[in-house]
């Protein structure tokens, strides 16, 4: 039980799992046979399971979309693959008029069993058109489901869910988690759509995060324990439909919100949970929630100015101190080792 | 084809009464390509089609009352009310249903072609589409995706010379593009007058026997003409974007009148016959739209199910 | 200066006016040039401009963005047309991952003067596929502007503003208000991108509208005063930049949220007016804030269906008086004189 | 040629030193696809690219020091550093610009064109893309644009057979398809060896020469070989997408060593003068490296401008 698996691992496991338990389920995108196989999400399940299951395709990002669709309506469940959340926006069509609908379209005549896998990421030079990270977009869907694990016990276990579940479901990794590695189960499990895990529980303020920003929130919450603030860390998990209810009894008890993510602030995702809460549980609020994600604009290559693009642990500990009315120091937004903010842990192994 | 022609008369008959409340479009004048292509058919082969598809939706065999009843919005609508004229399916039949924004069920007939493919199902998709989808991006895509994976597809083009109101020279250039796309990518294509019934069968059986016995995919155009309005009940001649000249003289070439006259001359039916049946078909779509107005509304709680399947 | 004209018609002239002014505008889009015109809003400019700067397109929604991108790099202003939103799927990644980011991710070196078009309505049985409402989308994103103007006047000045910007501008138009008249001024002007509107003064509740909603808010407004409550109706108008300053002191002023959407609620604008709000406005907050747009599903075909699905004025009227603490007659959601919610005002000529 | 054959060297050297930090494409082995094809064109005229650029930008006459200094992300650097390699731009040079979303800057250079012929300016332009990219949607979609509106324009296919590490046969099918695609649009359309500077120079002379003089658009597709990995300095044989065999074979035929002896043989140049230009190059791209290296940072507060234009 005590087995360590990459993200990354996890991916490729509970894939190939699925596939050996169910013979509907194959796997498609660009690279998907290649080499690389997604970095490594995808090795190995070519030679196992053969190039009807496991298949490249030409750069038609949309036409792919709509055929995973296709085949799903008559009982396949296809896995597609994209390397960067940007390259899918060519299949917006397929995802959202199609995918998303055709089940409440058709009177539930039919429906979509279908996974889209997206990686998301950070700096690294990749620049304005290969960093975005649209969560937002699909969560504003009605039939899509969106999720984005952090952990790699969760990888496994919502993707496996994710293949099981009879609809199209997006599936959002972030490329620094891929090789961050927790205890994962060898044998098949599911973790279910649409719940909150509670990383760490406190008692001042809720700090939700997701995919990477989970893990920053958990470095926060570290930082704040020495300055005597308990912080409940609830990493969502999924996006839509969102665990409501495990946020609101959070913030009952807290009375203190901060919601983060990986992408835009504008209009993003840490909007809606703000929202939702100030309506449902405005009277428990102590304080004005916050928000910490992306600036409101596009992300810059030079490292010069990306450092200073992504939010880190001491953004959401800053954000919370001053809610707390604790004593701000100036410049704790310095980072005193001088490490680049667009580089990731030492157990990443880049590049994207 | 006469089946499709007086249902499509009646609804462009009864559209007035505003009972109908969503947008049909028509195919009349078109039966002949929708007919002919689904003849070649077999029961358990699947068809897609776009925004105008209730031909295509009849030819495959698709139930005429729930047909109606989706369009008066009812619960026994084939759709439950929820999808309208735009969003006609029928799994029974092998029609898989039907979306109007242009190209789009093009990629996804060719990913149930796929999964038939990677099951070695016998079973043929055919997909149709108009002289605009094969503008779109994806349409192109999905012939590549066909052509590369060998897939047991026929592409139904009903080359209607219009946009809603754009005619060809706005849109295409090339002399027989449509066709030369497809064969671009090592397809076979095929060009054919699209109101001959007879022409028109010939061509997809083929394309279906060849999709069948492992032949690959096939592009077929039809050449043919929508009399009415792009949406709508009516005539448009009059707003100024074609000719009545052009119209009538499709007109004179009506698929439906050209092959009743076949019929008769090759003495395989009567007229006296033809009026027999006619009048059964008319009275099979005027009870049908009884049944559509007499069904019930849905049901209000059915109005935020069947968002996710479970 | 007492001149009524439609918004159709307003459209058609900021149009005409600025071809007239700017020999580098120009406009293209399916069906621009036929007999119907876009609903009126370009019919005549053919004959006036010419098949040069009137064009129909190919049904090649994904290029001819490209295209229109393109000719605004070296000098062009042009104006894509899109008859429905949900048509421009296809062609969301020219709009976001090129047009968005083009002038940033270039250093500033190239612009991309261009306006979208695109409308948006309500019900007559269009379903599903013909009745998204994506503006939340579009504001997610960093270097789009998004425009929905309401009134007549608002429409020609927007859309004239729209086209002398620099950047890439979405300008959505709901179908409801076309044919909607009030005093529209002969001579060319702009109304600023950015500034919402007051539409009414009041001082319980702050009720945030755009588009089609910022009348049902109005309505919503009269019945309120009858109920010896007093609402300011704020016109956003802009939805990109928000005009933050304006809605922050209404609700200091008032204390109360409502805000209005023509999309799905989750993850909707309401959600980041609503979140900013709180953040910003906390303290003077007297309760919790309220969204009212549409329900987490499609939209459905059948009347008897889509009847339910949009909300109107009594709706708005509803939720103030909960959050007045007035006593609310249990029946008043229904509609007394039975009229079908799908089916707009007497003004409005159909078919979509 | 060589100029890009040394400029690429010397980033796949130095680019081990972590100091670009960003993605690199480079197109060492196409270099006479690109440089023959830019010297068809006169400077006024415009070129867009995708994500393997370098080549295209310096072909055109795009300035080094500034494309040096955006790969190492300076304030120097032709986009300000906001860029990358993959966001290469030069306005005075005519490069209008690339981006790395596949496919994308084909109708944006299509759309180019069009503002060029409605202004009727004397202006051609050409747009670089690969085998991949033929298969995305707006390919087609802008192929079918440029022939219907006889746009000067034109289309310059490298063909290196792979699409990152995915070969022809998963992706594409047909004997021509890339040229018989832009023939079913009525555009003519030829497929030649892209290693050959005089073949690719003389068909994008004429090609250029046409779209000049009101010819409309043209295909060309040119057949080369990328030497190094898909992206990043180094090479890539191993992993096994492809053999060390075709490598070595396309290896043999250096265009770039092919021309010199060509001219060597011509007796147009001798060796010593091509290796005196060699060093002139190479001092060139060193002052480059080294204008880079010593340019500043750009400044923070340019993180949040230029979002807008104004
Ligand atoms: C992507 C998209 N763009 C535009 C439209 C609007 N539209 C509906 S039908 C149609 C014309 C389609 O022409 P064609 O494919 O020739 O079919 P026809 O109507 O002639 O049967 C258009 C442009 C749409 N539904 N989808
Ligand atoms: C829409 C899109 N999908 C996928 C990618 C990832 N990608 C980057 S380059 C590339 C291969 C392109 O192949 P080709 O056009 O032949 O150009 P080459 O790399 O051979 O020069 C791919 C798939 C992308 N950038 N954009
Ligand atoms: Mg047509
Ligand atoms: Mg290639």
């Amino acid at each position: 039980m005590n087995r360590q698996l990459k993200f990354s691992e996890a991916i490729r496991e509970a894939t190939d799992q699925a596939m050996g338990r169910d013979p509907s389920v194959y796997i498609v995108g660009l690279g998907v046979p290649d080499p690389k196989g997604i970095f490594g999400t995808t090795l190995g399940l070519l030679e196992k399971y053969g190039t009807t299951r496991v298949q490249d395709m030409p750069l038609s990002e949309n036409a792919l979309t709509g055929v995973a669709l296709g085949s799903a309506l008559v009982g396949m469940r296809p896995i597609i693959t994209h390397q960067r959340v940007d390259f899918a926006l060519v299949a917006m069509e397929q995802m959202v008029n199609q995918a998303a609908k055709w089940h409440y379209m058709f009177g539930g005549k039919a429906k979509v069993p279908m996974v889209v896998r997206m990686i998301i990421g950070r700096g690294w030079g990749q620049g304005p058109q290969h960093s975005q990270s649209l969560q937002a977009w699909f969560a504003h869907i009605p039939g899509l489901k969106v999720v984005m694990p952090t952990t790699a016990y969760d990888a496994k276990g919502l993707l496996a869910a994710a293949i099981e579940d009879d609809n199209p479901v997006i599936f959002i990794e972030h490329r620094w988690l891929h090789n961050i590695s927790d205890d994962v189960p060898e044998e098949y499990y599911t973790v279910p759509l649409g719940k909150a895990r509670i990383m760490c529980e406190g008692s001042d303020v809720t700090i939700i995060g997701t995919s990477y920003m989970a893990l920053e929130s958990l470095r926060a919450a570290e930082y704040l324990r020495d300055a005597e603030v308990s912080a409940e860390v609830i990493d969502l998990r999924t996006i839509r439909p969102w665990d409501v209810e495990t946020v609101l009894a959070s913030v009952r008890k807290t009375g203190r919100l901060v919601v983060t993510d990986t992408a835009t602030t504008a209009f993003g995702v840490s909007a809606e949970i703000s929202a939702t809460v100030l309506e449902r549980e405005f009277d428990s609020m102590k304080a004005a929630p916050v928000r910490i994600a992306l600036p409101d604009y596009p992300c810059p290559t030079s490292p010069a100015l990306s450092n200073d693009f992504y939010p880190r642990a001491r953004h959401i500990v800053f954000e919370v101190k001053k809610m707390m009315g604790q004593e701000l120091v100036a410049d704790m937004l310095e980072d005193p080792l001088g490490q680049r903010l667009d580089v990731p842990d030492s157990s990443f192994k880049g590049p994207f | 084809m006469l089946r499709i022609r007086i249902v499509e008369n009646a609804i462009a008959e009864s559209y007035g009464e505003q009972e109908m409340r969503c947008p049909v479009h028509l195919s009349i004048g078109q039966e002949a390509a929708e007919a002919g292509a689904c003849a070649a058919l077999e029961r358990r082969d699947y068809v897609l089609s776009g925004h105008r598809s209730h031909g295509h939706y009849l030819a495959k065999g698709g139930n005429l009352k729930a047909m109606m009843a989706e369009i008066y919005g009812k619960a026994t609508g084939c759709a439950g009310g929820k999808g309208g004229s735009m969003h006609l399916v029928d799994l029974e039949a092998g029609f898989l249903g039907a979306a109007p924004i242009v190209g789009s069920t093009i990629p996804i007939a060719a990913g149930v072609a796929f999964a038939t493919q990677m099951r070695n199902e016998d079973r043929v998709v055919m997909v149709f589409l108009g002289d605009g989808a094969t503008e779109t991006g994806v349409f192109y895509e999905s012939v590549n995706f066909a052509a590369l994976k060998h897939l047991p597809i026929v592409f139904l083009v009903e080359n209607n010379f219009y946009s809603v109101y754009s005619p060809m020279n706005v849109r295409q250039k090339g002399v027989n593009r449509i066709v030369d796309i497809a064969r671009a990518h090592g397809m076979e294509a095929h060009q054919a007058d699209g109101n001959d019934l007879d022409i028109v069968y010939q061509l997809s059986r083929q394309a279906v026997t060849k999709a069948r016995t492992g032949g690959g995919p096939s592009l077929l155009e039809f050449i043919t003409y929508r009399w009415r309005e792009h949406c709508g009940p009516g005539y448009d001649n009059d707003i100024g974007y074609r000719t009545e000249d052009e119209f009538f003289s499709w007109k004179e070439r009506d698929p439906v009148v050209a092959y009743e006259k076949k019929l008769i001359a090759n003495g395989v039916v009567g007229q006296h016959e033809m009026d027999l049946i006619a009048r059964d078909l008319k009275q099979e779509v005027d009870a049908a739209i009884v049944y559509a107005k007499q069904s019930p509304w849905p049901d209000l709680n059915t109005l935020p199910s069947q968002v996710y399947a479970s």
